[in-house]
């Protein structure tokens, strides 16, 4: 089973030279220490920067230059700074080759629920909507189960949705899932995880087929 | 040239009045319009409709605002970090429509540049499309989302002129140029009044001719909502 | 009657302290010669120049900085350069405040004919059709009647359109009109031009109004 | 930093064939992709859709193109100022769209930018409306236009760098900025490619996202047009 850390590295496996990529808060924040250094990348973030680099040292941070978590952080080389409507021109016009984000719950055709939880204080959707409609990449970071040891991985979300089948890919503590026309096809196993454990933990369609091989992290 | 300038929040300010609508610049407190902020505190103009991504800290940006209970409704697309906000919304005080960040973004800029709507695929299939038009284009579904409506523009910029050209630092851009112009009036303010001709026409970020009030601000404070850094 | 000075002068006295103007080819241009020197107003181009000065002095001339007429030109102070997308948001966004054109055919009711003519060269309708749809202040500059001795201001346009219902003023070589709901209204006779005159030359509905006044150039 | 650098115009081209739709950045001769459309005159492919706000003249920008009677079809707003378009136009060899010069940009425009269709009031009631949907809103009318397809768009920067971005210089930005990322690839050929690093982040006209190959552009001959001079 993985902690944060190793769905994050997880996720970073599927970062390839030249991407562009859009992380989200959380989970997918991390993913950005565990890419291959031998790849180039580039990180860009809604509120309007492109080639964002790590958090400025003590003392060298500037309220000027945020990321869409509104955490300070330093550009790298060949960066460039955007207004809102270019930012999203980026990530609706497709520009953006991998989106990762956290959910609450994907159900087995793509859908996804992130933003809102009725009856609890709602904070607002940010970029996820854009985000989730328009990328052709989509994975997204969570725990397969929630606190309560409930699915999370669903035949139908059952909080709002955020986005509409739009969901590729689904990396958990427990397992590396594909969503496909026929529901949630098992890819990897997690270490020490088995195949019992992951049926018994989805609730939507799970599609196992042969040997299901452990993840290599 | 068309002089922009006016020389102090107060005549930036004239005509503002009571059940306005505003667009307020600005990511988290980020490029936030801080001396209009206050000014508004200091008018306490009420029933007030904010267009702004966020809704400031409850000490700061348009929290300030807030506290007043001058904002009897707030556009945004992420509004967490406030718990006068918080209080308000779930009292029903304040009314609260959240939309998705770049449609907020389009909104204002097909205001800007005189689109009546836009087709967007944010937010299809979500309550966010709920009783709006939807529309198929190559397979792929939209929803229509039209132009905001708003009586000033407040944004914040890095350097401007007379002219009321302006150029904007970092991500304190954000949504402060697609705002320009999207207002009847657009009143903007600079850390830096530079004297005419001192930008390069070539660097000009937001042309004059989308602001009407341009005025030198006071005493920025620049707040940093997430102070993240790494040792040396 | 006015020759196309006369009528880029009275023009001239149309525009505003603090007014965007954006001048079409042919006599419009030459209104920024005659404009009044103690009010202030812009120049915008439609492919992308805000703050256009005067020609360039011989030798100084720079192939990046042109107007839409494709002439080289210079920019005052205050001055800047942006792409035809933001261009067009001026114009369209109606933050040009007064757009000066010329016109081959008005109608009774603002209609515009100035850009194509069936059977010849069509060089198309370059900004033309953007301005005129958006501009809430657009004056035509051109002769009352067409080389043959025919009306230009028509009870309808006999060429293809340009722009419907949208041409508050014209200034001829014989008149200033103001476009009604009832017709051309005559505002102003030029100099030596009779009322009965301007009724000749006139085909659509010309609204007299008690004493027509003789401009003042 | 991801490169798009690539060493010459012809590796800047591959993939360049017969029958393709492109869009080519320019003002009349301001501002157009010198190199590239030398080395589509060199490859001489043929059965070409050019999107492009102008034709060139006869003997310079893509008038050369034309001249090798390798474009089919013109999609622009102006075309003057070039004899052997008129003839082959007139003669039926070339088919010709003409379109409002704005909504040429924000069809670009919204293929950059993921729009399938835009509303815009430019041409209402004119030919150019004619078999379009139009539509009212708040009382005034708008005709739909779609956004462009196009495999490849060529564009002309003054300065860029490795990573793609770019930077352009006075009325030669026109429609280059709107084509970037516009197409399915994206060629920038600049005046100067400087290190990366060397642009203000700050002052990039178009992020590197937008352009996949750049390269450094050879004897650029930026003919003018109309040569207009005051004496001194």
């Amino acid at each position: 089973m993985l902690d944060k850390i190793g769905i994050a590295k997880r996720i970073a496996q599927e970062v390839q030279d030249g991407y562009y990529v859009n992380l989200g808060i959380g989970i997918p924040t991390l993913v950005a220490n565990y890419v291959r250094e031998d790849i180039e990348v580039e990180f860009q973030s809604e509120n309007g920067v492109l080639g964002m680099g790590p958090f400025p040292f003590d003392g060298e941070e500037d309220a000027d230059i945020i990321n869409a978590g509104k955490q300070t952080i330093t550009t790298l080389p060949g960066a460039s700074f955007f207004d809102s409507a270019t930012s999203f021109s980026m990530i609706r016009g497709q520009h953006v080759d991998l989106t990762i984000l956290g959910a609450m719950e994907v159900s087995e055709n793509g859908d996804i629920a992130n933003w809102k939880i009725p009856g609890k204080m709602v904070k607002g959707m940010g970029g996820a909507m854009d985000l989730v409609a328009s990328a052709e990449n989509i994975i997204v970071a969570m725990m397969h189960t929630n606190r309560a040891g409930a699915s999370k991985l669903l035949k139908r979300c059952s909080l709002p949705l955020t986005g509409v089948g739009c969901v590729k890919k689904v990396v958990t503590n427990l397992a590396v899932l594909e969503v496909t026309a026929k529901g949630f096809k098992l890819l990897e196993r997690a270490p020490g995880v088995s195949v019992e454990d992951i049926k018994k933990a989805t609730e939507g369609e799970l599609i196992i087929d042969g040997d299901i091989p452990e993840m290599n992290i | 040239m068309i002089s922009k300038k006016v020389n102090n929040v107060q005549d930036a300010l004239k005509g503002v009045n009571n059940d306005m609508t505003f667009m307020l610049g600005g990511f988290g407190l980020c490029g936030i319009p801080e001396n209009a902020i206050a000014e508004l505190v200091k008018k306490n103009v009420k029933g007030l409709t904010c267009i702004s991504n966020n809704a400031g800290v409850d000490d700061f940006g348009l929290g300030l605002l807030l506290h007043g209970k001058q904002i009897k409704k707030m556009v945004s697309s992420y509004v967490g970090e406030n718990d006068e906000f918080e209080r308000q919304m779930l009292s029903g005080e304040l009314d609260v429509e959240l939309i998705p960040q770049g449609t907020l973004a389009e909104r204002c800029r097909a205001a800007q540049a005189g689109f009546p709507a836009i087709y967007t695929p944010a937010g299809y299939g979500t309550e966010v499309a709920e009783g709006k038009e939807t529309r198929e284009f190559d397979g792929k579904m939209y929803v229509l989302e039209h132009a905001f409506k708003a009586d000033f523009a407040f944004v914040k910029a890095w350097k401007g002129d007379a002219a009321g050209n302006l150029v904007f630092k970092g991500t304190a851009r954000n949504f402060n140029p697609v705002m320009c112009g999207a207002a009847k009036i657009t009143v903007a303010e600079v850390e830096e009044l530079v004297p005419v001709g001192e930008l390069d026409p070539n660097q000009i970020h937001i042309p004059g001719i989308f602001v009407q009030r341009i005025f030198q601000g006071q005493a920025y404070e620049k707040r940093i909502e997430q102070r993240t850094v790494r040792q040396k």
